[in-house]
């Protein structure tokens, strides 16, 4: 029986066996103001007072200035590595702007100016950068701590959407990833979860691109991020991602789904014009060109041309804004750099809610060796503050 | 009552559920099954389906949203089926769990009980039958117990329900069923990260935990001479290392008993611990009784990789005899 | 600036915000027989000689009786924990008949036909089924090792297409998967790559409904796995799975694609009649009404209709064929009684190539250990043999 | 030549797919960057995009590709880009590739190295500075491998290709740079297993491995009337327990310095290798220098965590005068 088996050539067959594929499906991508600044859709024009129009002008413009300093800051060693927005500035601004203080953000990094508008002080934000673990507290804002290992937010911010769920909140759990997160078994198995539960969750992809030197056309072979939403059964949002008003749609069209019970998958379409981070050299990778393209395609300057059109412009002191946040910023620095020197004590008493006797006999030994031996500090690169 | 470990184990499930209202369980089979060892049975009908859960098969999303549920207030009890497939969530307690609190510095906890069935002896397949506690009782921040009778079960996994940092509950399913003892009705809590001094003895220490305790009570059987002080472990991390020193300071000679592979087993820990505070004391070399550095075999070979019995016995006997 | 920052309500649009969902795509389910044994499009049968569709219900009938088989001689406790495919056989067989035996199967447990028809021998199937090593080797056939752990083998078969890339095979891989496999982390990796990769594989999900106790619905939000693919930019093919023909083509179509470098997605829509194993109890989860259902769609009974409307099936001896399986089955146990002893040697001998000092110590002292102390064997419940 | 640990490992991936057309490089950033840290800088322009490539952002799949790759006969060496990155792929190393020659008695088997930069001290973000080792290499099957020195570096990555099994070769990133030595041109392996003794003296032996290495020898630069003897441990599994026990045969005291956290550390199994062949010749308790039972802090603390050389050289003092 095992002999002649099988047909000796392999199976062929004429008949038509149908396919499904991205080319069945038609992912348009939302937009509100074109790329040369004019309004494509009127009716789509969120239906904001003017001045929440020019607070959103205020926040991209604040995100942009943040992204700037930190970069500097960091040039001059004054800050860790720094991931910065710059390019992102719709995106992060827009889709922060539809949420409430109620709501959960789980950020990955390049969200400054969300995280400021939701509530962390900026001498925190400069604090995380500069390696003090106090600033993921996140004080007086409903965010998590940074997901530095890419994806592993994501499972983690479907179980706080569970609980809210649960508790029959009116909070959503929203999710800030990269396109380079699409790829993590994280984010398939939290996502899937998320999608069976029904639960309150917006999964904010911004496709900015590249995984540091990772095109988004290498990183998949799927088209969009957004037709990934079909695998779990949900809906997917495709944004132009440098158009803040057309995020701000979207994203407050997906929390209203997901508060409903039906979790979503945005996908904002943008660019990281910096480099990936202070680390790193971007030139290796790619091409001006392209870069330059994407500068034409700015999302501030086109924020600003709908704000003209708009007639709202005049009603903008650049330089004024510019000028306050640069004091917010030297402020936030002055406040960082006044934050009280951190205890080594720290290291251990947060590890569980009740320190072992193992935890706090290294504590004591510690303490004594630096006491005793003072040449310690000599290599402790002295940073234990803001 | 009287009780088998899976009793109390389930005893426990239902106890935390109806003192707790924030308590979830949820896990691959839990709800509907009652779980594949019936660890979980009857809470759905009793708890209802907002609060007992099957869940898709996806480790990572288990682990990763009992963090989340835990943040958020709930006390999270998640079942992976079988410790063999807890390492694809190996990142989401490393990287999360244990360190959540650490991270945020105190600001958000993650309050959590990933319970696993963990060992080998029950003629399973392939990736069923792993002892990998060493490797996860490394990660800073992740408690890991593993109770060996039907009152620890119970006292443990209330305990783990209710502490307040993530606790991995190890269960050695070899002997889920082997023996009933009684086991206190109503509340009862044993506190993690204390040994058990089992039986008292002065001739020699021998600590063991999860399956490996029963072989070790075995194995002393046959050696009636032997005054043997026998600890339960309990506790791979936090490690009661007073209660083993202690002992060993006393008895002057050691042996620990463990199933998983010897290189790199938490044997080492224990040792090194006695090393630290106990050496001047020793009057033999700390034995161990391990499995062997291969994977657990297929169900026909198992039985060779698992310190049986007269494998413990030989171990005391030449330690006490050194 | 951190005061009035954004609108006090939830952001809310009435812009028409599209999205993508799935919804929008219409999965077609091949079929080239219809339950009621008739064919549905003559173009689609397959282009076969009139002895290998005999071959095809050999094949069927094969791998009920050996799952009927095993399951008894499991309860005579002669054989461990046992998976059946029963339901499954048009998937598992039809899928196996459209390959090439220089295909590699990465099978993870019900395909018992599959991997017989691939050239392993019925009694090192039995000697895996009662748990002795040697059987993974899989002798004489390109078959890698059942996939326990669920999920864990989908990015292993992307590295060995990856190889048959390379190497400029015409073979495939082909990888057999459930539905629940396709919620890990490992699905998505796995074929995320292959997609990007764009290797010779094919990614066949019997979708047989449960996941032990889970029901596909709960698995997923989404309606099928086909649709997965296009999360994966890949083509995703449904089938009938208790059409064997249909499997047939729908395999062969994806293996020429997968060998023109479009790896597939293949869903075989089916259903396990059986316990999820042996020591499950299917009554705890799901009514008998619904496998009642899904026994009146029987695969091989719909097969048999099709050889009848062909005027095939006098050829058909049905009680030879049980007869002749039953033989081998018979035969395959007797080897597999007399299948060597193994010696513990093993053990140690497959760690590495080169056993470490600390292994062959360990060794030497368990055999010395089994001399002095022969009542270690009450230990060793003794089935170190088949 | 003289060669950073980084250049060293640069050179021998170039070597070795020059020598081996089935050596292939994948991972994140390796190919159009060259590598976050430019370990693989130049190779996919000398050896073309079928063999050097950059992967999705997918620790699963990089680390199971690399397991069919290698068993399809391909030498598939694949970087993970911070070992903090490793636990995602933590299953296909347990359940895959540690196991495959193992499941199938020698008939497939994975003869691949995932490559990655592990340790703190490089002011990096949270999980980019964990030490895991000891998790690794408690897996059996898995062999894990640390080189301290570009020589080193070479020959290990070579032998590491050239392996039959699969070999995890985790680098010390703080001093990728931080020095040069001769490092010897063309083909050059140094065998997997064996550790070296880096100096040789009588009053106690230190054991290290990784950038810890150089912390011990800058330890020891202050304590001239030492006479230590060093261990660079250089292979966490398998474990050269000789060389060990030899070297505290004769010294009769011993520190071991790493900088994981210390439950459950590696140290552990080398002081349980001491306490079995070496006991009786102790004569103070072998010291841990290691992490603490912590996180790796972030930037601003991460100093406090590392074991600096004042730590090691009170331990090495304490040990002497014990
Ligand atoms: C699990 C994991 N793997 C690798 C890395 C290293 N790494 C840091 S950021 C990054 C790329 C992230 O890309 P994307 O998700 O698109 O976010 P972006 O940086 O573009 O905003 C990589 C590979 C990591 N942090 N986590
Ligand atoms: C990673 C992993 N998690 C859990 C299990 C336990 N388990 C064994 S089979 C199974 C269900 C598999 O369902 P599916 O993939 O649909 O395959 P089927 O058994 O239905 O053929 C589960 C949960 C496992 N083997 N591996
Ligand atoms: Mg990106
Ligand atoms: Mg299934």
């Amino acid at each position: 029986m095992n002999e002649q088996s099988r047909p000796e050539s392999p199976g062929s067959t004429d008949a038509d066996v149908a396919a499904v594929s991205e080319r069945d499906v038609d992912v348009a991508t939302h937009r509100v103001v074109d790329a040369d600044g004019s309004v494509v859709d009127p009716e789509a024009v969120p239906d904001l007072a003017d001045d929440r129009f020019l607070d959103l002008y205020r926040w991209m413009v604040l995100q942009r200035t943040f992204d700037e300093r930190a970069t500097k800051l960091q040039r001059r060693g004054l800050l860790g590595t720094y991931a910065s927005g710059q390019g992102q500035e719709a995106s992060i601004i827009g889709s922060a702007f539809a949420l409430t203080d109620d709501d959960w953000i789980f950020p990955y990094g390049r969200e400054a100016g969300a995280l400021l508008m939701h509530g962390l002080s900026m001498r925190d934000l400069l604090l995380y950068w500069r390696g003090v673990e106090d600033a993921s507290r996140m004080e007086g804002a409903n965010v998590f701590g940074f997901a530095i290992s890419i994806g592993s937010h994501i499972p983690v911010a479907t179980g706080k959407a569970w609980g809210q769920k649960l508790d029959g909140s009116d909070a959503v759990s929203f999710v800030n990833l990269g396109d380079g997160a699409t790829s993590t078994g994280a984010f398939h198995e939290g996502i899937n979860f998320a999608g069976v539960l029904g639960v309150p969750a917006v999964f904010f992809t911004q496709n900015n691109q590249y995984a540091i030197s990772m095109p988004f056309e290498e990183q998949t072979a799927a088209d969009t991020v957004a037709q990934k939403a079909i695998a779990y059964g949900m809906d997917g949002i495709r944004v132009d991602g440098n158009d803040v008003l057309a995020v701000y749609n979207a994203v407050a069209t997906a929390r209203e789904r997901a508060l409903a019970g039906d979790p979503v998958l945005v996908e904002a379409v943008t660019y990281r014009r910096a480099a990936h981070t202070t680390s790193d050299d971007p030139t290796r990778y790619r091409e001006d060109e392209e870069v330059e393209e994407w500068e034409r395609r700015d999302p501030v300057e086109r924020y600003r041309s709908f704000l003209a059109d708009r007639g709202l412009l005049e009603a903008v002191d650049e330089e004024a804004i510019r000028e306050e946040v640069s004091e917010l910023f030297d402020e936030a620095v002055a406040a960082a750099d006044a934050y009280p020197e951190r205890d080594v004590a720290e290291l251990f008493r947060y590890v569980h809610a009740e320190p072992t006797p193992e935890l706090e006999r290294q504590l004591e030994e510690f303490r004594d060796l630096l006491d005793r031996r003072p040449e310690m500090h000599d290599h402790i690169e002295h940073r234990p503050k803001g | 009552m009287q009780a088998t470990i899976i009793e109390a184990i389930n005893d426990a499930l239902h106890e935390e559920m109806a003192s707790d209202d924030r308590t979830v369980v949820f896990g691959e089979d839990v709800a509907e099954s009652g779980g594949v060892f019936r660890a979980t049975e009857g809470l759905l009908e009793e708890f209802g389906e907002d609060r007992v859960l099957d869940t898709p098969l996806s480790e990572i999303a288990i682990v990763g949203a009992a963090i989340g549920l835990a943040a958020h207030g709930y006390r999270p009890v998640a079942e992976i089926q079988f410790s063999g497939f807890l390492p694809p969530a190996f990142d989401q307690l490393v990287t999360n769990a244990s360190r959540i609190r650490w991270r945020t510095r105190g600001e958000i906890t993650a309050p959590m009980t990933v319970r696993t069935p963990y060992g080998a002896g029950v003629r399973a397949l392939e990736h069923h039958s792993e002892s990998l506690e060493a490797a996860y009782g490394h990660i800073p921040g992740l408690k890991v117990a593993i109770p060996s009778t039907p009152a620890d079960a119970k006292g443990m996994l209330t305990s783990a329900i209710r502490d307040p940092d993530p606790v991995l509950f190890m269960e050695p399913k070899h002997v889920y069923r082997s023996f009933r003892e009684e086991v206190p009705e109503g509340e009862h809590t044993t506190p993690l990260g204390e040994a058990a001094v089992r039986r008292e003895g002065r001739d020699v220490t021998v600590i063991a935990w999860g399956a490996m305790m029963h072989n070790t009570l075995e194995a002393l059987a046959e050696l009636p001479d032997v005054d043997a002080e026998v600890i339960d472990l309990r506790s791979i991390s936090p490690l009661d290392r007073e209660t083993v020193v202690e002992s060993v300071r006393k008895t002057g000679r050691c042996v620990v008993v463990h199933e998983a592979a010897k290189s790199g087993g938490f044997a080492g820990e224990l040792i090194a611990t006695i090393n630290d505070e106990a050496l001047a004391y020793l009057e033999a070399p700390v034995r161990r009784v391990t499995g062997f550095d291969t994977p657990v075999p297929l169900l026909s070979m198992e039985d060779y990789y698992i310190p049986h019995p007269p494998r413990i016995e030989e171990a005391i006997a030449e330690t006490v005899e050194y």
